[in-house]
């Protein structure tokens, strides 16, 4: 495709201890697409990730999104960005719904019905009501897919979020991913198998 | 907003709210904050009744009078404005002498008179050799004002 | 797509005050510990317990450091175990913002139910009623100030496992001022002499971290996310 | 091998033109205070007040000052690594810190033995005591926070940070005297204004002050060389630096 | 195949000791927080400077019990929320083992660490020398009591919602004998007045609490795991 | 296969809040055998491990080890077992040497040459010095797998090991199971696919 690339990296660089973890990363999408970012266990992905969402700076190198730094304007590009680490960041006192509520609530307004619809689509409204710490791993891992949609950003950095789905789970993830991609989303998903995706998805190989 | 305009924000707050703390530190300033009084606020009733301060001044000259079976010692400290008489029983520091600034720890007697039960002395920023100072101390006494503070 | 700040503001809020009283226990320990403290020295102190009057601003005041200090301690930590904070971090929200709205709702939860609670133990310590009043403010005054400084500390030790002891390290040295004025404002205001001045030094030490903490509070962040 | 270039930017040069320049500054500083030295306690006259017991000013001031003066330099190198991303700046500040607690230290116990004879107490809760006191505390804190962190880049921006913060106690400490009213005297030499002392006794501080400063800037080197070598040890340079 | 459980028990105490210790200035770090939170007296009572000498037992011991109730809080915090807790439940070694050997690790740590440095700063509040020996022995004995019943509240507190009330609720009138009594053996070295009487009660409550405690603790734990 | 099962449950039941989430589970296995448990997400595969481990006590029917309950004798049973949770449970602070020599040192001695050797197996040998925190996630999976295995025990529990763990980790790991097996051990293994073992596995598919 050659559509403008909105989400670039150049040449990033990063250590990590006295490990050089990122040795010159390049990438860049266009909206619609989707990157597949692979590779042995410690190899970056994890690293790479937290440096395209800004909260490891890299020691050289740059990451831009709509063609400006994301250092220039932060706040602006992290209201663009939703993004899903290995951990599923919620409060294990809080309840499903009251988590996401919070967590959503800071992006923008949001109403207990639209919560309810997207945590139905992802097979955990039977749980809106358990606290956080009465949840499977799946079902957590679920209740982080459905913060990453409700929140609408246009790029999705999501770390291994097949990681404990069940098959269910991962079809439901998919065809996530690819409504997201065809209303022009971009999304960034670290993986270790193919992701069976309908459109082509581009490749990125991390060497460890 | 801009990140440009949300710079100036947060510099004009974080300018308002300095400048207010600096005008509370001066408004502080003008009270009396550590538990410290000298002469004359005592004989103005300003010192807390029944409670232990500080106080500071001059030991006046000729006042010091010892109790000849223990260690108890009077003398009169001074602000140059006021009096005020005090007494303490212990051992005096080496630099304590008539003349001699000193800050006492205690409270006020009913009487009038200060209690203490530690007095420091204290020294000022002045130094010199003794021949220099008893020189400075003739032309002093030459001179009817008192001036300076240390050096008598 | 921006965020709308203030909404943002009031849902942190939300949060930390529904997390608190989710778990009433962390909201109660200051208090208890406040509480356990100062009744804990006029045991200690059975032996000379004339003396208890006398010291009654020095106990009040250590104590109330000491409890604002214990439950700082968690301020980020939860949310940083548990991967929050990063959500947090990245929500658009500035963090200064982020970083404000959490150290006011701690001092909600713990400063200000322990003024409310202050002359419960200032009666107990003997402290007259007529000094209730400056009381009551010197220790809001210096609690917010105490919470300022222990969210930098709190800030600065997130990663640690065993950050308390290296919290109180870093906080308790800065504090000290606060500490100082703030005995003796409640001194002053016991004995009836003017207590006017340190009010005054204690409301400008509030001012001036209510200003400065947060942007060091962010920082500390940033570097200890990173 | 390149890649390192850009990382190290200037250590090598660094650690390269600071070794040469240390037995020079020992030697100075060996001069200097071995002048003072002499000069104070033996050739200075006594004062009119305190007889010899002054004497102790010309360890006590010269460290009381360095300590300030390591703490600001410890804060300031700090910041330029926290601002402009400069590696050096965290060793400096590394570097310093320990030195500036050692001189706390002398300067609090020098201070407390001057104490006795001066005001008939080793320790009073003075402000300017009480803050030096702090200073220390510090100084154990910002040491503490940069072990503390076991990556070593955060634990060096944390401490850098700690530091700045804690730089208010500074004009805390020098001003107390002045807006206080204290035990501790007011300033002799460090003010504007005529000092209060005369030549024979002020010289001798003097010397001792200088000494003192060029003694820190060369221990200060010298920490900093070992720490760049520790910090960089996977450098090349570092390697060839061990191997020569 | 069954487990040696002096072996393991010597692997859990070198584990402890290690996350301790992990770094040889943590050795320093109760020494100076103790000095810390003892300077803090001294500065909240400026003006009333004098009374700090009779306050010494006081201040010492309010200070041990907070310093070793500050670090008892996450004694099994830790563990369970990155899941070592379980893995030791399914060592094969005894739970009362585990107990025991952790809660003595801790009171190694803080408590002994705490005894070790008393002496500087009992200087600093002007303990007399004489007394020194009275004052070590009844603080060992108080802090090592103090672990015991502050491990019971961890333990208790690990997964329950109220947790932290409790503990203090269970520490708090537990403590409050000690308390007496270690000021007051303190207090009456210092005097001069027999403090053996006081001794012999504080070595009453550490055995007492060294048997029943672990008991309590392990049936805690097992609770609250499950 | 006809060998006596050495591990059995039997019709287990267990509630978590108003869930019924064990709804008579019973199975069986004999040494050199491994039981697959797959279900749907929050079906309570992780509850059945704890359970069968002794972590939770179910509110009817048994586990039996060799014959005996194991709550009888707890310790030997334990002894015998070794379980890897969804959890790492490995101590942020400490190495990774470190925490396997603790963690493997409380049911045997064992000699860092030896841990050194599984850790090379496992592909982490070179994280050996670093503390836990900085491990990624699959190198975290590793060494929880090396703990497993340097334990030494005759039972394994394994709550979804497959999970982070890139292709080259999930090899070694079928590798190492098919060894425990061939030497008479027994696995419980929850995963969400099919496991591609050498050996034939029974199956137990828990309903959501
Ligand atoms: C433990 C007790 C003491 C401490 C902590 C202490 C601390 C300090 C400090 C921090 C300074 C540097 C101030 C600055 O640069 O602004 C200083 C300077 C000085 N101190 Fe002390 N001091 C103590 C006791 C004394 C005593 C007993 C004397 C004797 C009267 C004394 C005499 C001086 C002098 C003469 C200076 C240099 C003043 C100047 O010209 O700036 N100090 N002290
Ligand atoms: N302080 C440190 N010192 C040395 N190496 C470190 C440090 N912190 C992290 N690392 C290494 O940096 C790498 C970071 O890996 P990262 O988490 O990005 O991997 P990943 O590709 O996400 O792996 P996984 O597939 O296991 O999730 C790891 O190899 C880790 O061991
Ligand atoms: N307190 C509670 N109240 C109600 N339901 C609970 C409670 N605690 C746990 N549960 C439910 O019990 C089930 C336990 O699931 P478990 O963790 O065993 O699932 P799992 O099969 O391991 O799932 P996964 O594949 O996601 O790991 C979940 O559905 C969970 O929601
Ligand atoms: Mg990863
Ligand atoms: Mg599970």
């Amino acid at each position: 495709m050659s559509a403008p690339k909105e989400l670039a990296a150049d040449q990033v660089h990063l250590w990590r201890g006295d490990r050089h973890v990122l040795k010159g990363v390049s990438l860049g999408i266009a909206p619609g697409q989707m990157l597949q970012v692979s590779g042995a266990n410690g190899s970056g992905k994890t690293t790479l990730l937290r440096v395209l969402c800004g909260l490891m700076r890299p020691e050289q190198g740059m990451v831009t999104w709509r063609g400006r730094s994301i250092r220039e304007d932060p706040m602006a590009y992290q209201a663009d960005m939703a993004y899903a680490s290995h951990e599923p960041a919620l409060k294990a006192d809080l309840t499903v719904l009251e988590n996401l509520r919070f967590a959503v609530g800071l992006k923008r307004h949001i109403e207990v019905a639209e919560l309810r619809s997207i945590l139905i689509r992802l097979g955990v409204a039977e749980c809106e009501e358990l606290p956080a710490r009465a949840l499977s791993a799946g079902q957590r891992r679920r209740v982080t897919m459905a913060r990453v949609v409700a929140m609408r950003a246009s790029l999705w950095l999501l770390d291994e979020p097949f990681a404990n789905l069940d098959a269910r789970g991962s079809e439901v993830l998919l065809q996530l991913l690819d409504q997201h991609l065809s209303g022009g989303g971009l999304a960034i998903v670290v993986a270790h198998h193919e992701i069976g995706l309908a459109r082509a998805a581009s490749h990125l190989e991390l060497a460890a | 907003m801009t990140p440009r305009r949300k710079r100036l924000y947060v510099v004009l707050a974080i300018l308002g709210g300095v400048g207010a703390a600096v005008a509370l530190a001066t408004m502080a300033s003008r009270e009396n904050i550590m538990f410290y009084f000298d002469p004359s606020q005592v004989i103005a009733g300003k010192a807390p009744p029944a409670k232990r301060f500080r106080i500071g001044g001059m030991v006046v000259k000729g006042s010091v009078t010892r109790a000849s079976g223990d260690l108890t010692v009077h003398f009169v400290l001074t602000d140059f404005a006021h009096e005020v008489p005090v007494e303490y029983t212990g051992v005096l520091p080496d630099l304590f002498r008539e003349g001699q600034g000193i800050i006492a720890h205690g409270t006020l007697r009913g009487d009038g008179e200060f209690v203490a039960d530690q007095v420091l002395a204290k020294h000022d920023e002045k130094y010199m050799p003794p021949e220099v100072a008893a020189s400075l101390k003739r032309s002093a006494a030459a001179r009817p004002a008192s001036e300076g503070k240390g050096l008598e | 797509m921006t965020v709308n700040i203030s909404a943002a503001a009031a849902v942190i809020l939300q949060r930390e005050l529904l997390l608190g009283f989710r778990r009433p226990d962390q909201l109660l320990q200051p208090l208890v510990f406040f509480l356990i403290v100062t009744t804990l020295f006029p045991l200690a102190l059975s032996a000379q317990l004339s003396l208890l009057r006398d010291m009654a601003p020095g106990v009040l005041w250590v104590s109330a450091l000491l409890a604002s200090l214990l439950s700082i301690d968690v301020l980020f930590k939860g949310d940083a175990d548990d991967g929050t904070l990063e959500q947090l971090v990245l929500s658009g929200v500035p963090l200064g913002v982020i970083v404000i709205v959490k150290t006011l709702a701690h001092w909600l939860v713990s400063g200000a139910a322990l003024v409310v609670v202050s002359p419960l133990v200032a009666m107990a310590l003997g402290i007259p009623f007529g000094a209730f009043g400056t009381m009551m403010l010197s220790l809001a005054l210096g609690t917010l100030t105490l919470s300022w400084l222990g969210a930098i500390g709190a800030a600065l030790t997130v990663g640690l496992r065993r950050g308390s002891m290296l919290l109180s390290l870093i906080v308790l040295p800065l504090a000290s001022p606060l500490l100082i004025f703030g005995a003796s404002a409640t001194d002053r205001a016991i004995t009836g002499s003017g207590s006017a001045g340190a009010l005054y030094l204690l409301a400008a030490l509030c001012v001036l971290t209510s200003t400065l903490a947060p942007l060091a509070i962010a920082a500390a962040l940033r570097i200890t996310l990173e | 091998m390149w890649t390192w270039f850009y990382r190290l930017a200037s250590p090598p040069y660094v650690y390269g033109f600071v070794g040469p320049a240390i037995p020079w500054l020992l030697a100075a500083a060996a001069c200097l205070i071995g002048y003072g030295l002499v000069a104070g306690l033996v050739f200075a006259p006594p004062d009119y007040q305190q007889g010899d017991a002054f004497r102790i000013i010309y360890v006590h001031a010269p460290s009381a000052w360095l300590s300030l003066c390591a703490y600001t330099t410890m804060a300031v190198a700090g910041a330029i690594g926290l601002v402009w991303r400069i590696k050096i700046g965290f060793a400096v500040a590394a570097a310093a810190a320990p030195i500036g607690a050692s001189f706390t230290l002398v300067a609090l116990v020098t201070g407390a033995l001057w104490g006795r004879p001066m005001w008939g107490t080793y320790w009073a809760w003075d402000p300017r005591l009480t803050s030096e006191l702090i200073l220390l505390f510090l100084y154990f804190g910002v040491m503490s926070l940069r072990r503390a962190l076991d990556d070593a880049a955060r634990g060096d921006r944390a401490a850098a940070l700690l530091a700045i913060v804690g730089v208010v106690n500074v004009p805390i400490i020098h001003f107390s005297v002045q807006w206080w009213n204290s035990l501790h005297q007011g300033a002799t030499v460090m003010k504007f204004g005529k000092s209060q002392m005369p030549g024979s006794m002020l010289l001798p501080l003097l010397a001792m002050l200088c000494g003192f400063m060029i003694f820190f800037v060369a221990v200060l080197c010298q920490r900093l060389r070992a720490e760049l070598l520790m910090r960089e040890r996977l450098a090349v340079w570092v390697r060839e630096a061990i191997r020569t």
